[in-house]
């Protein structure tokens, strides 16, 4: 069998704040396998954020053990394999789109030449060729989150995390990028994971739905999703879609009232 | 609390860089008097003398701290020769010139807030009032107060605290007075309310924890006039005039006691107008903002 | 724009016409406030005194301090930045040394640095150092914790970050501070002079020309004196906008 | 009693002794004045006070006295406690100097904000630039105290016998290391501290009779500092509001001060004032005053005085 | 026939920019009657706000004619007919929330006594009794949110404008707030117009659901709605409501193509 690529054992992580310890992650058990799509969703404060940035290396669990590819997240993260993307878009207002795009780059020392390709190649994929020039504020909300993801995107790491990635955007175009990104996910077969507020969001993305907590943080549910990979828009008037919707909002209401 | 032992390293090694500049820099008098008398100086005689010069170009800071005893703690805080006496008086013009600065501030700034040619108008003028060295203008704000009859120094002094002490009120106020963003604006405009009550019910609100922050600098740039204005117009009492007799007089440990004196009431003051900021965004509902 | 101009100078006229009216009005004595034409007419007559004076002072005290007061800053911001610990130690040791009134160190640093220029230099340098410092640290400081997560998801070195997001993002901070330290540079380069000079110099002249009571002088030096201050905080304003024109703040 | 302000040249030290024990001796009040002194500083020239309505009698040298009066300030004398100068140029042995001619190419010390004037006029006898051109001095603008001599950023500097003289010397320099050059051994002497008013206080003879009885007073301090320099030096320390001054210093300065009051009895003696207008006219190529002032003192007031 | 409570004929507004005039609203035509729920949904930048503006008197049209009950929107909001809703809570962080639910109060005049039994009532109203004496930073965002609506409500106004006032939220809470908005509106029978980027919000809550596009702004479709006026939040996994949904898909996305 293959070995999952991220492996949660068992973890904790507890914030020492003022008012006492904050209990953010509690015997947190997960397999990521390869080319997985994970959704996370849960009520504000359920630790999904937390978990993404013990799974970086960003911040380390006081318990368990987590492991990627079998290495720490911190050799993980030397060894370039995170692209991260964050609820804003959080370019460099001083950068262009393609010196934003260029920064990761500069910073892990790839060859002058291969960058400009690189930079081509992600503006393509995000549908921003021709905007590499314009500055962020330039560009509109939706296609700053698209730069932010070209970013993450051009030096090619195996893992992609995203945390409320379109949290900001409206609706059809939330729609739009969802649909892109599957079909970018298809084509490079990356392990992405993914933290929503959106339950269709969570459902016609993933390959696994993660729901969580608050007050421990925990996984109160993990769904595989029955859907298959090819998913036009209108997948979500269906049937299956709908009930999958229904099964993830109880598992969050539960949360909630918890 | 985390800080104390790193801040205790850094004024121990200051302690010890200032010791060694002491011996550096004053040993060139050592040398010459030496050479004056006709003596050859040890290396341990010359840096014994670098520690107990008279006039020393740097005094050790044991040199200081002990005059800064003598004059604080040994003598009457009513006797004219205690550093605390002179201190209240700067304390005082401060005080003074800080209230000033804080009316005058807020003044403009309303003015300048409300009223779109008041913006034009005055805040380059407010920008520029601020290259005008003060020094120069002190005689001048002496005598026209001599002339209309407020004869008294405290106030030409509270003047020119007051002249760099309104400025950062003004900024911080500007800022904090037009804060408001366009939705909360307009929530009272839907409620019908007129300007004078989006002024007191929203900006002036707003503009607290602004007004509040700019408070540490303005009381500090009061205390820099006070004591500028002292150096300056009076030399008759204060930290400011007792820095100048010192230096006149051939008495650089007055001035360095002085100095670090005025730097010590500067701290005080600043924490306790930080005590009060806090106090105010506590009664102002808070960690808002 | 015409009245980003307008209003102002309109106000200044206002101001200097009543003051030409009432000073002749009132009789009041030219040795105590003297009216604008008189000041007018000293700056045209004094052309070179001014023009030697504001090369003594502006040129080689002021921008002199100024320069090295601001690099000293800066390299300080960046080490003590490194290191956790010193700046936890040097922040309130600094911060302290900030509360002193530095002008009076005016008369230390002539004594250390002799009359000329460079004691001159040396007052503008400690006291624009401090407001320098502060505002760099807290640039430096300002970059929020998700841009510095960004790098650190890329495994950026320290001195990557460095250059490539907490530099420019503490430029406009930088350009605050230096708004601030061109008019103290001024001011401390001209009351330095009161401590001590050669027979040049703005604050040189300010004082001298006031003890023999030629107050259109004294004030023919204030009027250069606010020029160059204004024009000193415009270059700034007219640089940061050029650099920082990414900040909302510059946008408009 | 009748109200008279008082503005010194300088911060209250025993230069203006006779004042101060005037004052606390009740010498004002027997005269039935009630006097107020205010004390100078850097920043103060005596003659705006004056002419801002601030004070009522200034104390000032009549170089600046005399060139505020060109300026259009009218400022007369009306009475002169000091007799002699206190002014000279105190130099180190070692930077070579042993007499005016080797002034050359050096740098000397002066005082400004108007005491450079005699200065100026004794540059000009010596034919020296002041320019700092070759072959003349180059001139430092000296602050309040005499650390330019210690550092050696001056060959010579401006002392007064009462008080810088005696700072270089409780630096440790002995008086074997100085050579000094007093104006009055140099012909170029001016009258130092007297007693001024504007020109408008001698129309109104209550104001006359009033300075009268003030002078009057004042020379009666004088008299009495004299006479008794330690208890004088007491009194003015007395006053001092800073509270930086020291004893011995002060004592030692009323010493010297009494030497210069020694030979007035308060009235300005014409010959010392023709002297003093002929030295500042002879200013070298800037003179200080470029006419014969004219009603510049009165001898009114002290013949009042004297009865 | 009844009057229409808002009366739109043929609205334009039109902003002078430096770039060039921004046509914010072109030809907007719009009946609302009293005790309607109208959503407002669309695209970024398709002037919903504008219109919601204009409504509340807050901009003027630079063409057409727009009556709020026969008067001009400055009259009708001199004359308190608006409480208006805005994304953010917007509450004075300085005030506690009983002082900014009085805030319009104070502004109005109304007698103290009354102030103080208004308070109570509209703090019950939405289930926040006991909690005037706090500040608006020690509540969950889904309270402050309520909160700025009591504060909309404390004094009776006919017509209440909400700007995508539960944007900010995240989905459980907002189910939570939408249920009680229904509730609410059945109880005061108040004319609601609402922004909202949320098709299954607009389709949830309304009687007319009004879709917009942008460049110029203007209205695409006008739908009323066959959902009953009782509708519980299962109602959302009815086929009536996933055909509702569609159709105003469609109509979003004919309007983002354009
Ligand atoms: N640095 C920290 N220090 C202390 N407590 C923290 C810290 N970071 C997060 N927490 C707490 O940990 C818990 C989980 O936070 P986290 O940000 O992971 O939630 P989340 O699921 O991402 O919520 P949201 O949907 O609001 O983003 C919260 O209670 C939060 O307050
Ligand atoms: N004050 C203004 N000046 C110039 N243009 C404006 C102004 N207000 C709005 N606009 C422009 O009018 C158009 C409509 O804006 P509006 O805010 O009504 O859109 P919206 O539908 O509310 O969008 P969103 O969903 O982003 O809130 C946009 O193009 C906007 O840029
Ligand atoms: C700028 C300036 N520098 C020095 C003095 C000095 N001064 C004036 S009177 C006097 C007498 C004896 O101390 C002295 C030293 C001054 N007045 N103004
Ligand atoms: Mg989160
Ligand atoms: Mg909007």
């Amino acid at each position: 069998m293959q070995r999952p690529v991220i492996d949660a054992k068992n973890v904790d992580l507890t914030f020492q704040t003022n008012d006492g310890p904050v209990h953010a992650l509690s015997g947190v058990n997960l397999e990521i396998m390869k080319g997985d799509f994970v959704s996370f969703i849960g009520p504000s404060g359920c630790g999904k954020t937390t978990f993404l940035r013990c799974i970086a290396g960003l911040e380390t669990p006081t318990g368990g053990a987590l492991t990627i590819n079998g290495l720490t997240p911190e050799e993980a993260r030397k060894s370039r394999a995170y692209g991260y993307v964050f609820q804003a878009a959080g370019l460099y207002p001083w950068r262009t789109i393609a010196g934003n795009i260029k920064l990761p780059l500069e910073i892990m020392k790839f060859p002058r030449a291969e960058m400009t390709d690189r930079i081509n190649k992600v503006l393509q994929l995000v549908d921003l060729d021709g905007f590499g020039g314009k500055y962020p504020w330039q560009l509109s909300g939706g296609m700053q989150q698209r730069a932010s993801i070209a970013r993450a995107l051009a030096f090619d790491a195996d893992i992609l995390l995203m945390d409320e990635p379109f949290g900001a955007l409206d609706e059809i175009v939330r729609d739009k990028l969802n649909e892109e990104l599957l079909a970018l996910w298809a084509r490079t077969q990356k392990t992405i994971a993914f933290v929503t507020h959106s339950i269709p969001e969570a459902v016609y993305l993933s390959t696994k739905i993660v729901v969580m907590s608050p007050r421990p943080g925990r996984i109160t549910d993990v769904i595989d999703s029955p859907l298959p990979k090819e998913r036009p828009l209108e997948i979500r008037d269906t049937p299956e879609f709908i009930a999958l919707a229904h099964r993830v909002r109880e598992g969050l209401r539960e949360g909630h009232a918890a | 609390m985390r800080s104390i032992i790193p801040v205790l390293t850094v004024v121990a090694a200051l302690v010890v860089i200032w010791y060694a500049a002491a011996v550096a820099m004053n040993s060139q008098w050592t040398r010459d008097q030496a050479a004056r008398a006709g003596v050859e100086v040890s290396f341990g005689e010359l840096v014994s003398d670098t520690m107990s010069q008279k006039r020393p170009l740097l005094p050790a800071p044991h040199q200081i701290v002990s005059e800064m005893w003598e004059t604080t703690v040994q003598k009457k805080i009513t006797s004219k020769r205690s550093m605390v006496y002179q201190g209240m008086i700067t304390l005082k013009t401060t005080m003074l010139g800080f209230a000033f600065g804080i009316i005058g501030g807020v003044v403009l700034a309303t003015i300048i807030v409300l009223s779109r040619v008041g913006r034009l108008t005055l805040m380059p003028w407010a920008i520029i009032s601020q290259t005008i060295p003060i020094v120069a203008l002190a005689p001048i704000i002496v005598v026209l107060s001599n002339a209309v009859g407020a004869g008294t120094l405290m106030v030409p002094k509270a003047i020119i605290a007051s002249y760099l002490s309104f400025y950062p009120v003004l900024v911080s106020m500007v800022k904090g007075l037009s804060s408001p963003d366009q939705m909360q604006l307009d929530l009272l405009r839907t409620y019908g309310a007129s300007r004078r009550e989006v002024f007191w019910k929203l900006r002036l609100p707003s503009s607290m924890p602004y007004f509040f922050a700019s408070l540490k600098v303005a009381v500090a740039a009061a205390f820099v006039g006070a004591v500028v204005a002292e150096l300056s117009t009076s030399a008759i009492a204060g930290l400011g005039a007792r820095m100048l007799i010192g230096s006149q007089f051939g008495e650089p440990m007055i001035m360095w006691a002085a100095l670090f004196s005025a730097a010590v009431l500067a701290a005080i003051l600043i924490f306790l107008v930080g005590s009060v900021e806090k106090g105010a965004r506590h009664f102002m509902g808070g960690r808002a903002i | 724009m015409i009245e980003r101009i307008g209003w102002p100078v309109g106000f200044g006229i206002l101001v200097l016409a009543l003051w030409e009216v009432g000073v002749r009005a009132f009789g009041v004595s030219p040795a105590i406030l003297p009216p604008p034409s008189a000041i007018w007419a000293a700056i045209i007559s004094s052309g070179p005194t001014l023009w030697g004076d504001w090369v003594q002072t502006v040129v080689k005290g002021a921008l002199n301090g100024l320069w090295m007061g601001t690099l000293a800053a800066l390299v300080l911001a960046v080490i003590i930045d490194r290191f956790d610990f010193l700046k936890r130690g040097l922040l309130p040791v600094a911060n302290f040394f900030a509360a002193l009134p530095i002008v009076g160190l005016a008369p230390i640093m002539v004594m250390w640095f002799g009359f000329d220029w460079h004691s001159k230099a040396a007052v503008v340098a400690v006291m624009v150092f401090f407001p320098m410092l502060v505002n760099i640290l807290g640039g430096l400081a300002a970059v929020d914790t998700m841009q510095r997560d960004l790098m650190r998801t890329y495994g950026a070195s320290h001195v990557q970050t460095l250059t490539k997001l907490r530099g420019p993002a503490a430029l406009p901070f930088l350009f605050n501070g230096l708004k601030i330290a061109t008019s103290l540079a001024l001011i401390g380069a001209i009351v330095a002079e009161y401590f001590g000079s050669p027979i040049r110099g703005m604050g040189f002249r300010i004082s001298t020309e006031m003890g023999r009571l030629a107050t259109d002088m004294v004030w023919a030096e204030i009027v250069v004196s606010a020029v160059t201050g204004t024009a000193l905080y415009g270059i700034v304003a007219g640089i940061e906008r050029k650099v920082t024109f990414w900040h909302p703040s510059q946008r408009g | 009693a009748d109200e008279v302000t008082l503005q010194l040249k300088w911060v209250t030290q025993a230069q203006f002794a006779g004042y101060y024990v005037a004052l606390e001796k009740g010498f004002y009040e027997a005269a039935d004045l009630d006097v107020t002194i205010k004390p100078g500083g850097p920043d103060v020239a005596p003659v705006q006070v004056l002419l801002g309505g601030g004070a009522d009698v200034m104390v000032d040298w009549m170089p600046s006295a005399l060139a505020a009066r060109e300026n259009g300030a009218p400022v007369v004398n009306i009475a002169q406690p000091f007799k002699g100068s206190g002014m000279m140029l105190t130099c180190l042995k070692e930077s070579g100097i042993t007499g005016p001619e080797d002034f050359a190419d050096k740098t000397l010390g002066v005082w400004f904000y108007g005491n450079e004037y005699p200065f100026l006029s004794w540059m000009g006898k010596l034919g020296m630039a002041t320019d700092g051109s070759e072959g003349g001095v180059t001139v430092l603008k000296q602050g309040f105290n005499v650390d330019p001599l210690l550092q050696k950023q001056a060959a010579c500097i401006s002392t007064m016998t009462y008080n810088e003289y005696w700072q270089v010397i409780d630096a440790g320099i002995s008086a074997d290391d100085l050579i000094t050059f007093k104006y009055e051994d140099q012909g170029v002497a001016t009258l130092e501290d007297g007693l001024y008013v504007l020109e408008s206080s001698l129309d109104d003879e209550a104001m006359v009779d009033k300075l009268a009885r003030f002078v009057s007073a004042s020379m009666e301090g004088w008299k009495w500092a004299e006479e008794n320099p330690e208890d004088a030096a007491m009194i003015v320390l007395e006053y001092d509001e800073t509270g930086a001054q020291t004893e011995s210093h002060q004592i030692r300065m009323m010493g010297e001060v009494a030497k210069l009051t020694a030979g007035s009895d308060g009235a300005l003696d014409v010959a010392d004032y023709e002297r003093t207008v002929e030295s500042l006219l002879s200013g070298g190529s800037d003179p200080v005053i470029t006419k014969e002032p004219e009603g510049a003192y009165t001898t009114l007031i002290t013949d009042a005085a004297m009865k």
